[in-house]
């Protein structure tokens, strides 16, 4: 048993901690806190880290990945969040650069590789459909096969942010014979290419971060299909195991908890301040033990992975746990600005009224529902551990 | 024992309901919000023909002489259809309160217009520092003459864009958060050295931020009664919220229901899983539960039992209220995935709804140390 | 909206509590408190209460019930946990008196009711079998017709108090064929027959209140059967809609929630009073509150069922709601004994240590946990509960 | 960054593990219970011999100078096979005080006897009155020359019936509840004055009252050192009962587990419901939080962290240690149905001892309030 960092690695934070306060600088921080600015900051941020050659911490050295260990990307994390500096946005990054390097061609990976590491493209995912849900394998838009290109035909739902990006990665189905896994195909789609509409989702926190995107006839030259045809339910769910780490969230949800502590002192409620509410205390301590043992069962995994090792039974209830975790402090956060959690900044006036952190709070909140419906909901994260963990 | 409403009461839950399912279905609703007011107009005229607005006021004073009961029967129907009027702000808080103050021709000329349609009100309690605190009170009144100057700032002010009096809360005497030295007054909402900051809710409804500056006003109690009768108007605002609240649980339970029999996911409706079923059993079972307590509230207020008692019964169902607003509004987003994400839906503008009531006068973890404080002492 | 009492109502309330007083004496009280004196004073007890009439509250008039509305029933139940005088056993009572009474020949009712009214047999139920639980239409217990009589051979499992019955209410197969249910006759068998043994099972609080009933050429005269061969799952279910109201333990709990409150005033850690204690104060008043709700929850029962309606919706959460609450106080009361809720008074010796109910909050405890198991699982209510309530 | 054990202290586990599974199955176990001191003398030598008897102490001592990580290891086995010897009573406990008092020459022997198995020890801390509070000692100890003594009465003295010593925690001055003048003392099991009440736990163990009316006994520590002694002892002992903890919770889980795909009603293995599939992967998620919790607190004392530091990992441990074993033990019970309930199945044995590790030191919401306190002033 040893959690000790070894000189390397703490000369590693060192570096960290010094390079986090010169790029995650005053100005980019106050920049962040601007409406509007999400896309901007995130493309600046993304690429200070690859100037750096972090912007894919696990990514192997030679597609352009800076190769870390999962203790130095622990590390990382937890000091990034310590700052605020955000996560790297996850569509290009996490998600489609591995699908590229592992089962990509020469031609894609030089393509698309230096341009994801730099922020050049913005990606979006197009797995879900209208009617579908977590039932993925049921999909239906079709790429049918015409000379050099496939022509697409169909929808894709809750594409988050699909109003920023220029790429999609999307599973198609090219064949419905077999089961339905099986004539399912990886296509990189030009959101440029004609036929495409985005058609924007507003979400119960009032925001446009969600849309519906919907094909016809667009077409897509050959070139952009990953691996093999109808294999690409393969390639999305090596990516699925490769999401898993970091998905629950602990670094920000340390840098999340204690700053309801300080706004829970600064609150006061007919003369005493909140965090000396029994209740509200409570409710905080529950939450922070919580964390406290998630942090270490995330260690757990990092430890098993560290030495070449699967990452364990217990790596099934980061998802689970972390988002219970998240939402639970996002409650907090909204109980905490009492009547003025209800407030829509923006709504109807500018100004400023009653706790900053009212309207952050309620968007916080709202938007927090969805961690455990997105990515696999809950219901489905249960069955699956109950199946490949319990043996149910 | 029976908890049946009488003839009169059905009739009155009736039309309301008959309202809000020929004339206020989601679609029409979003238009009647997305006014400038916040609500319509020629909706408010209906209500005062159909008698809704005259419903807690004294017969002598032209009302319904309706109690607790009515207002529940009511509200509950309003919750059901998300009905945006400003019924609580004007008829029950303002109204409730010039009610309780005391008799005057113009108090009761001022009741016969909130009757007619013909005047709206608003009442400011809360500050930007005072959180849940009735007591906390800071906006300061000095006699002039035989009236009132108020100077101060009041936070999220029901109605107050389209009031035009408002009740006001202030200090004419005593420390920030001293129960005695507060009594209520009477301003114009056009008075001179009184400013709005006009803001939305998420549960779209248009409240404002006021600051007063030697603000002329009329006091309608004593220097000691302003905070007796705010706890009175807080009572009775939380029964009628919580009975708006019971009507957005039901429907909820009712909408995610039918949404678990008819969506299908992996080829079977998603509500013949066991582990949905048993959640949907709780969420049943918590909106039972609710509505017993609410009942129970109900009675100890219709039966005058000791106002310590009916104190204990109304936080007990404040507290559960926060709990059981949680509870159900989470499941319903839950249960429709994806689709409860969206503000397209319905779910999601009832679920802001009841966080807002949660939070009106006080959420479920304040009333219920206001329980643990009251019961435990006992 | 009315709970108030009518006169006659507040009439009969005055009624209960001055047979109380007399009935509930001290030295009936003090009995209780004795090990091993359950059997007498619930006899003794139950003769009181026939005596005045009130054995039966909810049996019709002409066999012996006293006939009370809803209402009157509700008076009694709080007026008796009030003073903390016991519910009648159940077996006789409640469960086989009706059924003889719906069911049952003339000759049947002459020679059965009375002795259930005066406590003169004390009754055990034959329902769960070894290994099928919940699922009662399984049962294999056999009887064979031979001349006057049926032959049972077979087991029943989980028969409370049988070592102090002398009659048991018995589920037996007359006929493999049909449904499940189809083939099931009810049948009242005499203990003391021949061939039958009865095998304590101790329970996780160490005590003695189950058995297993095992049958072995058990020969039962055919008069003991009720109704018709094979309908005896139809008068068993008859039973269980009786069963229904009071399940909630309401008037109880309400008692024992009571008693937790005052013991907490007294129990001190570190200067202050348990009741002082934010978290334990906090887990007070979430049940008490729930309690609250439940009692209107029950009054809202009862009232549809003094109007001759049958029991609403509502009815469907009495036992789920009413054993997580009776469940919960039992905690407290445990928690509340510290250290001295470990203790098994009479385990090694018989002096009184610490708090004089570590020992009852013990047993309690470990009792209560079969309140969510017995008489339909919450899990199988659950299931009842989505299906005919829900319509799933 | 590594969580295995070292080779060393995976062939102690093992070693444990085996003696469970070889010689002490359920039926083994409650034979040994039943024997009149609640354990068997032939396993404490056999402890003795394989070495376990001699972990926690330095290798100066002739000890295996094992730290949390070895206790654990073995605790966690124990666990599993509920093993009712005196382990933690006369070597943790005892022993751990005495090493932690003034070293002598008499302090070594009585360490070399615990080590080799020739003597008990108990630790008598709790009284009557005192409930969670260590520094709650009403117990006097008075100076009598160069020896003092003791007269009181304490509570629920684990292993007090077979120990040959007991160290007693007696107040020297001060009053009820101070944190000062805390004394903790040696007296021999048979001394003139001391009587004791031996009694049954739920969990099978032998507790013994005592009542000492001028014991003569030997002061361990300065009469200021006490309460910091026991503190580390119970922060020691919280460690090691939990690792027990957890080793009973992941035999309540893998019991249920298998009962659930075996056992059939209507049809099919109840395992096959996804309502109960859900509450499964809910207990199996618990154990596993419960395992992090329990490494985090053993590699904070392991590396040196602050004091501060280990006593908040502590306290948190305790409080999920507390929630878990409802939580799962409740789940177990249920899950098994009327089976459940009986005393032939293990089950609820496992049950009972986690309840009683659950009150031991404090119980969960005991120690959520420690946690708070030192949680939220820093």
């Amino acid at each position: 048993m040893d959690i000790n960092f070894s000189e390397a690695e703490l000369a590693f934070r060192d570096e960290v901690r010094a390079f986090l306060k010169d790029a995650w600088n005053e100005e980019l921080a106050s920049q962040a806190k601007q409406p509007g600015s999400y896309k901007d900051v995130q493309v600046a941020w993304e690429r200070k880290l690859n100037s750096k050659g972090w912007a894919a911490p696990l990514w192997p050295v030679e597609h352009g990945g800076a190769g870390w260990t999962p203790t130095q990307s622990y590390i990382f994390e937890n000091e990034r969040a310590a700052v605020g500096a955000p996560d790297v946005s996850p569509f290009g990054l996490k998600m489609v650069g591995p699908v590229i390097y592992s089962f990509g061609n020469d031609a894609q990976k030089e393509r698309f590789l230096p341009r994801i590491l730099n922020a050049d493209d913005w990606w979006c995912q197009g797995y879900s459909e209208p009617g579908a849900g977590s039932d993925l394998a049921s999909l239906k838009t079709k790429a049918e096969r015409d000379g050099d290109h496939y022509v697409i035909n169909g929808a894709k739902i809750w594409t988050t942010l699909a109003q920023h990006a220029n790429w999609m990665f999307c599973l198609v189905r090219t064949s419905s014979e077999g089961k339905p896994q099986q004539g399912i195909s990886f296509i990189l789609i030009d959101m440029t290419s004609p036929g495409i509409t985005v058609r924007p989702i507003v979400t119960i926190d009032g925001e446009h971060h969600l849309n519906e995107v919907i094909f016809e006839e667009v077409r897509v030259p050959v070139e952009n299909l990953i691996g093999e045809e109808n294999k690409g339910w393969t390639y999305a769910k090596s990516l699925l195991a490769h999401e898993r780490t970091a998905i629950a969230g602990v670094a920000d949800s340390k840098r999340n908890l204690a700053e309801v502590k300080k706004l829970a002192a600064a609150e006061v409620n007919g003369g005493r301040a909140m965090i000396e509410d029994p209740i509200f205390r409570q409710r905080i301590c529950d939450i922070e033990i919580d964390l406290m043992a998630l942090e270490f069962t995330e260690l757990r995994v990092l430890a098993s992975m560290s030495k070449g090792n699967g990452p364990g039974v217990e790596s099934s209830l980061l998802k689970l746990k972390g988002t219970e975790i998240q939402q639970s402090i996002q409650e907090l956060k909204l109980d905490l600005a009492g009547y003025f959690g209800t407030v829509v900044q923006d709504g109807a006036s500018n100004e400023q009224v009653g706790h900053d952190f009212g309207d952050v709070a309620r968007r916080g909140f709202m938007m927090s529902r969805a961690a455990t419906i997105y990515g696999g909901s809950d219901e489905v994260q249960k069955n699956i551990t109950a199946k490949f963990v319990l043996g149910l | 024992m029976n908890f049946d409403f009488s003839e009169e009461q059905q009739m009155l839950k009736d039309s309301v309901a008959r309202f809000v399912q020929d004339e206020y279905d989601f679609e029409a609703r979003n238009k009647v919000v997305a006014n400038e007011a916040g609500f319509s107009d020629e909706n408010w005229q209906k209500f005062a023909e159909l008698g809704w607005l005259s419903i807690p006021f004294a017969e002598d004073l032209g009302g319904f002489g309706g109690g607790a009961t009515d207002t529940m029967a009511v509200m509950e129907e309003m919750g059901k259809g998300l009905v945006a009027e400003p019924f609580a702000a004007s008829v029950l808080m303002f109204g409730g309160l010039l009610q309780a103050s005391a008799q005057s021709e113009e108090r009761d000329a001022l009741i016969a217009a909130v009757i007619d349609g013909s005047l709206q009100g608003a009442v400011a309690y809360a500050e930007p520092q005072s959180r849940y605190e009735l007591k906390d009170v800071k906006c300061a009144a000095k006699v002039e003459g035989d009236t009132y100057r108020l100077s101060g700032e009041k936070s999220l002010v029901l109605n107050a864009v389209s009031a035009n009096k408002i009740i006001v809360s202030a200090r004419v005497s005593g420390d920030q958060n001293d129960e005695q030295g507060i009594a209520l007054f009477l301003i114009d909402a056009d008075a001179e050295g009184l400013s709005k900051t006009a803001l939305r809710t998420m549960d779209a409804q248009l409240v404002a931020n006021l600051k007063l500056e030697n603000v002329p006003a009329q006091a309608i109690c004593g220097a000691d009664e302003g905070l007796a009768m705010l706890q009175q108007m807080r009572q009775q605002l939380i029964v009628a919220l919580a009975a708006e609240a019971l009507g957005i649980m039901e429907k909820l339970n009712a909408t995610t229901l039918e949404y678990c029999k008819t969506r299908k996911q992996f080829g079977v409706a998603i509500g013949s899983f066991q582990a949905l079923q048993h959640r949907m059993v709780d969420t049943f079972m918590a909106a039972e539960q609710f509505k017993s307590i609410l009942y129970r509230a109900v009675c100890s207020i219709e039966q005058n039992e000791s106002a310590d008692s009916i104190e204990i019964n109304v936080a007990a169902l404040k507290a559960m209220l926060g709990k059981a607003a949680k509870h159900i509004g989470g499941e319903a987003v839950q249960l429709h995935g994806g689709m409860g994400m969206t503000d397209e839906l319905d779910v999601g503008h009832y679920v802001r709804r009841l966080l807002s009531i949660n939070a009106a006068f006080g959420d479920g973890d304040y009333h219920q140390q206001r329980f643990a404080n009251l019961s435990l002492a006992s």
